[in-house]
């Protein structure tokens, strides 16, 4: 990143960059149009209209339902356009489009930022990402709400406790970027704060793998070391149910209706197993809360969800 | 009008500031003027203090690295700047001043409904006032005014509980003041003062009281929750227990985003009286720019979650708030529009409060524009939480309700203490934080887009040039209103007698009362015959 | 102004049987707590606690005599209570809806 | 001040303050007050009620069983003994409209009566909670299923009725002075607008715990 000291748009890097940009642009001139506008008439009707001597009477004018209806209808339809694109291209950074979209996960806590890759590598406060490629971030908080902010990215999205959100993007230009926590964490709030490093796919790959063990790996370790498998047996006949191709299926349960196991379900399992118990299970999983962290977490979950794809080859 | 009859009677000799002397006719007094000027003073206080922690976050970001002061100190520093500008200073300022010293007289009555009530809110305001100021000795609060949970329930170590208890309680003074408000507007209005001849102001007024009685009482209970989750773990925003953080915010919001009604639509009824009066011109368009308050109070309770664009909202859900704060520009539009229609054809002065006033207009609008830019969902994704919010809030809240407060203030001041103001001095004051104004806040959108994060007590370099220019720019600010500090303490000593009831030449009742009022406002019981407004003798039929 | 003579007042008839009415609702919903209709309990006794509220409202505190502002403020407190529910309510009701689900957030049950 | 005949019928009743021009304005003010008065009352609850509904939604498990554990019959009397004093109260009103001294008197006392039995039923309720450990925090110990969710069902049932409970102790301080000043003879048939204002506040606290019954215990 060129240092220029008094840049005027921040670098543009991502797919969604230059729509937010152009978007921008349009409010802006319409922004300006109407400011000064409204400048405009004041100034000239101060002036013009100044007061000669304290015995003026101007005429009376009562008003004009013309006008009225004129100056409210048109600027509203005008802001209707953008309602309209500014909401399709919000909705694009939340929709998973590429067939190869990548999946990071993140995970924040006073005050830093911790990054896994699928495939092994983990990072406090760096990011590296492949350029043009989709990718997905999954991000949960371990304390307090932050906020995920890539300015070049034009995106951001808060990271909450205890629950799981997410955005979409893809990196467009190669370089490096600032990344912040947005959103009012505690003292060293303004100390979180790091970068993001797009790189060519080529390199990507190379940085990819230095790293080592991969999540799933990783998650299949921490089930072991948890004693979920003493319970989780492969052939369904331990004390739980069989984890295999569990991922988005529709689990029964015990208390009637269903519900599609997905990431977020399987998190809810395991920190609180109580809450949808399994048709045909006791309720004998103890509960790991407090015991996992949300990065031991997220791993469990990529174990878990490998699971499937084996059961299907 | 009825028009003011010199009465030699000794009884009008009286007026309300020399009716009594002693500490206790102060302080126990059930009058509305004398009430209206204890709040006058209080928060004069509460705005030297925000401006000095205002003063301190400028010199703090004059550099990229925090070197003047720790980022645990500027965290407190911001979060006192914001809470007392915003529950001590903004909130009360036009509806407890300007409001409660001019509703009774707009509407020709000889007091608020309830003057003991109306005692209480002051008294209501103070107590939790002092609480504010315990805070700021006694190591302060990082929350940001916001309090957004787990941070403000669980995490933080500073006195989270005495600044929301200080907020809670200022919050009820606000509520049992529109509660008086509307009572007044309703059942004491003088014989032949029709709703359609209600001065704008009252209209704003009005409209305020609404916001305060629906909003507030929501924003209180929900920092009730919160002190409760923070001192004995009973509240329900814990993720711990599966309890939505974000709920909170939903709540918090719920009141807060129609509280920045409440900090405007005063200072829109300000800017209304002060235009009519001096272009001499009946207002354009009356029954819109009242209307418009009364549409912007309840579309405003539909708008809460464009400040959540981001924070894990529904997408869908952002949606609909979007849309709906696109529409609540339309009224605001529509005002401006109107007050500019105002102008055209009078007799314009440009003496302080018009120089105020045309000054709002500018500003009020940018800052709404840039609002509106805001509430477009893929903007929001961008500019959430950056200087971008910061420099808008400020056009809206410092640009308009701030430049309003100092309009009204010049321009009744003479009917309030019985004092001029040096003319002069004023234009040049308005200037100055005009063109102050401009500096320290016109800059932080640019960095704002560049994309520095609010709340942050060190940054990259290459965002340094805008904080300077900004720091700059509150130098020039804070003169700006120092200069009014100066000039009206001077004028309430020795400044130039008024008793010309109406100096201006401006119509409405409180101008036909004598300068300053008599305790009961009324010597004789005003009947309103006169249209409001009626500045011009003769009535152009159509202008399109 | 002998208020006496604009107010009106009640017989005291009609307040017993208000009264009487509103016991027996509360017996109703205590009875209809007894036995499980599943989720129409909901309903039926947030009805019977709407329709009991009514009458208190509109007999004990005099609202059906009472002039136009008073029952102006009992519609607007609803409405904005509404507004609140309401609101409230839509975000949590799509949070689950995301353009494609990615499956990490909040999931609901199917019934 | 100064003696002109608009005003003048103002001060020949002692009851009117001077900032009203006649009775009736002081009549409809205070009531218009009270009102509205009541509607923030509405909004201060219905941030609760909020809550309550999204978590009813979220958890409607835990809320089944967590309502299993509130005490029906208790939570029945009190809904009763609310209802009796919100007739008492109604018939404290008429009395004052009447001109029955006596009666007025009475009726207050037995409002307050209920009102008092209201919460020493309350401060059963809540120490048996604390026994079984449901209070939120510290004291909680939850032994079946799905203790997390629960125990937002218990911050909602402590947050809820203890705000109302709160309501109701301001609301016998109330009667207290209501009490008082009808024993010295203030009201009249000509002047009995503060016993309908406490009236008013007083059956609104009833409304609110005819929601807060089935809310809490019941589903
Ligand atoms: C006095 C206070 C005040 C006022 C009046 C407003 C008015 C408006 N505000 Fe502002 N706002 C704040 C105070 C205020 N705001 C504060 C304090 C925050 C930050 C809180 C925090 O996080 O700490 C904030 C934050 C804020 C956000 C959230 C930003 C974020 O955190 O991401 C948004 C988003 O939609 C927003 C929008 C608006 C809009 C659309 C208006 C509209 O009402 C403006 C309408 C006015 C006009 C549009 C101008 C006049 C119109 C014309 C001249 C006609 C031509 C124009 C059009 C028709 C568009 N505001
Ligand atoms: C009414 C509301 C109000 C007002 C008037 C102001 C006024 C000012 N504000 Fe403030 N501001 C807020 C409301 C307000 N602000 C809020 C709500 C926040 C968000 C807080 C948060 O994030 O939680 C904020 C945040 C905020 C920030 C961002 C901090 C951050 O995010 O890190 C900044 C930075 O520049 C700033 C600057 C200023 C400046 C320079 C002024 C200037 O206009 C001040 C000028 C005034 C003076 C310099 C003093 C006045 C002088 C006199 C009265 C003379 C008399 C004095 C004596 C006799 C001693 N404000
Ligand atoms: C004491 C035995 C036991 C242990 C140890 C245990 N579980 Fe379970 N688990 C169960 C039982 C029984 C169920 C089914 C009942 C239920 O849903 O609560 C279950 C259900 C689950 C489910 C939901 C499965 C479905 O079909 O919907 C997941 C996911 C899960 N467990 C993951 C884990 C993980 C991860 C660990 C280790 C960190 C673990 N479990 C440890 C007994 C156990
Ligand atoms: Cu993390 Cu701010
Ligand atoms: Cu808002």
């Amino acid at each position: 990143m060129q240092h220029n000291t008094m840049p005027f748009f921040p670098d543009s890097a991502s797919t969604i960059a230059p729509e937010i940009d152009g978007l921008m642009i349009a409010e802006l001139l319409f922004s300006v149009f109407f400011s000064v506008l409204i400048f405009a008439i004041v100034v000239y009707f101060a002036l013009k209209y100044k007061r000669k001597s304290e015995d003026d009477r101007p005429v009376h004018i009562h008003g004009s339902l013309v006008l009225e209806i004129a100056w409210s209808l048109i600027p509203f339809i005008m802001i209707l356009g953008f309602f309209v694109v500014g909401t399709r291209v919000f909705f694009r950074a939340y929709t998973v489009e590429a067939a190869n979209t990548m999946e990071i996960f993140v995970t924040g806590k006073q005050w830093m930022w911790k990054i896994q890759h699928p495939e092994g590598p983990r990072e406090i406060n760096e990011m590296h990402l492949p350029v043009n490629r989709q990718v997905k971030f999954t991000m949960i908080a371990e304390d307090v709400i932050h906020s995920y902010f890539i300015p070049a990215f034009r995106l951001k999205k808060d990271v909450i406790p205890g629950r799981y959100t997410s955005f979409v993007v893809t990196p467009t230009k190669v370089g490096k970027y600032h990344l912040f926590c947005a959103e009012y964490c505690g003292t060293q709030h303004s100390g979180m704060v790091g970068s993001v490093y797009v790189m060519e796919e080529s390199d990507y790959e190379k940085w990819v793998a230095g790293g080592d063990e991969s999540m799933t790996a990783r998650g299949e370790a921490l089930f072991g070391q948890y004693g979920c498998s003493t319970c989780h047996l492969p052939n369904g006949k331990g004390r739980g149910p069989s984890l295999i191709g569990v991922y988005n299926s529709m689990q029964k349960l015990q208390t009637g209706g269903s519900v599609k196991a997905d990431e977020s379900y399987l998190r809810e399992s395991i920190l609180n197993p109580r809450a949808k118990v399994v048709e045909g299970f006791q309720a004998v999983m103890p509960t790991f809360q407090g015991q996992i962290s949300e990065e031991g977490l997220l791993q469990v979950i990529a174990y878990i969800k490998s699971l499937e794809k084996e059961e299907g080859q | 009008m009825s028009a003011y009859v010199e009465t030699p009677d000794a009884a009008s000799k009286v007026n309300y500031l020399t009716n009594g002397w002693t500490w206790q006719s102060w302080l126990l007094t059930g009058d509305h003027k004398r009430i209206a000027m204890l709040y006058l003073i209080s928060i004069t206080v509460f705005f030297a203090l925000g401006g000095a922690f205002a003063a301190a976050i400028r010199l703090e970001l004059m550099t990229p690295r925090g070197d003047l002061m720790e980022a645990e100190t500027y965290n407190k520093v911001f979060t006192m700047h914001g809470v007392i500008m915003i529950f001590f200073f903004l909130i009360p300022s036009v509806p407890a001043t300007l409001g409660n010293f001019l509703i009774p007289l707009m509407v020709g009555a000889k007091d608020l409904a309830f003057p003991k009530i109306n005692l209480l809110s002051w008294y209501l305001y103070i107590i939790g006032g002092i609480l504010g100021l315990y805070v700021a000795v006694s190591g302060g609060v990082d929350t940001g005014w916001t309090f957004y949970t787990p941070y403000s329930s669980t995490y933080s170590n500073s006195a989270v509980i005495a600044t929301a208890m200080g907020a809670f309680v200022a919050g009820f003074s606000s509520i049992l003041t529109g509660l008086n408000f509307i009572v007044t507007i309703h059942k004491m209005r003088a014989p032949g003062l029709t709703w359609g001849r209600l001065p704008l102001f009252v209209w704003a007024h009005y409209a305020t009281s609404l916001i305060q009685l629906l909003g507030t009482p929501v924003v209180a209970i929900t920092l009730v929750l919160m002190m409760l989750e923070r001192g004995f773990r009973i509240g329900f925003f814990d993720p711990a227990l599966g309890g939505d953080p974000v709920l909170f915010q939903h709540l918090f919001w719920f009141y807060s985003h129609p509280a920045v009604y409440i900090m405007i639509l005063p200072g829109m009824g300000v800017i209304s009286e002060i235009v009519t009066c001096y272009s001499k011109k009946s207002v354009f368009g009356y029954e819109f720019i009242a209307g418009s308050s009364l549409a912007i109070a309840i579309l405003g309770f539909f708008v809460w979650g464009h400040h959540m664009f981001v924070a894990g909202q529904s997408t869908y859900a952002g949606m609909v708030f979007s849309l709906i704060t696109f529409a609540v520009a339309v009224p605001s539009a529509v005002k401006v529009f109107n007050w500019a229609a105002t102008m055209y054809k009078g007799s314009i002065s440009w003496d302080t409060p018009m120089l105020y006033a045309m000054g709002f207009m500018g500003l009020f609008t940018i800052g709404g524009v840039t609002g509106v830019m805001l509430a477009t969902m893929a903007l929001d994704l961008h500019m959430h939480d950056t200087y971008f919010v910061v420099a808008h809030f400020h056009y809206v809240m410092v640009g308009g309700m701030v430049m309003a407060f100092m309009g009204g203030l010049h321009f009744w001041w003479s009917k309030m203490t019985g004092r001029s103001y040096p003319e002069m001095a004023g234009r040049v004051s308005a200037f100055l934080v005009f063109i102050g104004f401009n500096l320290t806040f016109f800059p932080q959108f640019i960095v704002g887009y560049l994309g520095m994060p609010r709340r942050y007590h060190a940054y990259p370099d290459e965002f340094q040039v805008y904080h300077v220019m900004s720091t700059a720019g509150a130098g020039v600010l804070g003169i700006g209103y120092l200069l009014p500090a100066i000039y009206f303490t001077y004028s309430l000593f020795a400044g130039k007698r008024v008793t010309d009831p109406n100096p201006v030449n401006a119509k409405g009742l409180e101008w036909t009362v004598p300068t300053p009022p008599p305790t009961e406002n009324f010597i004789v019981p005003p009947v309103v015959t006169e249209e409001v407004y009626a500045y011009a003798e003769q009535e152009e039929k159509s202008l399109v | 102004m002998d208020q006496h003579q604009e107010h009106h007042v009640a017989p005291s008839s009609m307040y017993y049987a208000i009264f009487a009415i509103l016991i027996c609702c509360t017996g109703l919903t205590y009875f209809v707590w007894t036995i499980d209709l599943g989720f129409l309990n909901i309903v039926v006794a947030l009805s019977i606690a709407i329709f009991k509220a009514t009458l208190v409202i509109r007999y004990f505190m005099h609202v059906k005599w009472s002039p136009i502002l008073s029952k102006m403020a009992v519609a607007t407190s609803l409405v904005f209570l509404g507004i609140l529910l309401v609101l409230l309510s839509m975000d949590y009701a799509s949070r689950g809806w995301q353009p494609k689900s990615t499956g990490w957030e909040k999931h609901q049950v199917t019934q | 001040m100064s003696d002109h005949s608009a005003v003048l019928d103002a001060h020949q009743d002692e009851h009117v303050a001077h900032q009203f021009a006649n009775a009736k304005q002081q009549y409809e003010s205070s009531n218009l007050g009270m009102w509205l008065f009541l509607m923030t009352e509405v909004m201060f609850f219905g941030g609760m009620f909020g809550a309550y509904v999204i978590y009813r939604t979220w958890y409607p498990e835990a809320f089944k069983i967590a309502s299993t554990a509130t005490n029906v019959p208790l939570g029945a009397m009190n809904t009763v003994v609310l209802i009796v004093s919100s007739l008492t109260m109604a018939l404290a009103v008429q009395s004052a409209q009447l001109g029955k001294k006596k009666m007025l008197v009475w009726m207050i006392i037995l409002t307050m009566f209920f009102g008092a039995w209201f919460l020493g039923v309350k401060a059963i309720e809540y120490s048996e909670k604390w026994h079984h450990h449901h209070v939120p925090g510290a004291n909680f110990i939850w032994e079946g299923d799905g203790g997390r969710e629960v125990q937002i069902l218990y911050c909602l049932y402590f947050a809820m009725t203890g705000m109302h409970a709160v309501h109701m102790v301001v609301g016998l301080g109330i009667m207290t002075w209501l009490l008082l000043t009808a024993i010295k003879g203030h009201y009249t048939p000509k002047y009995y607008n503060p016993v309908e204002i406490c009236g008013l506040y007083w059956h609104f606290v009833d409304i609110v715990w005819i929601f807060l019954f089935p809310m809490l215990y019941l589903i």
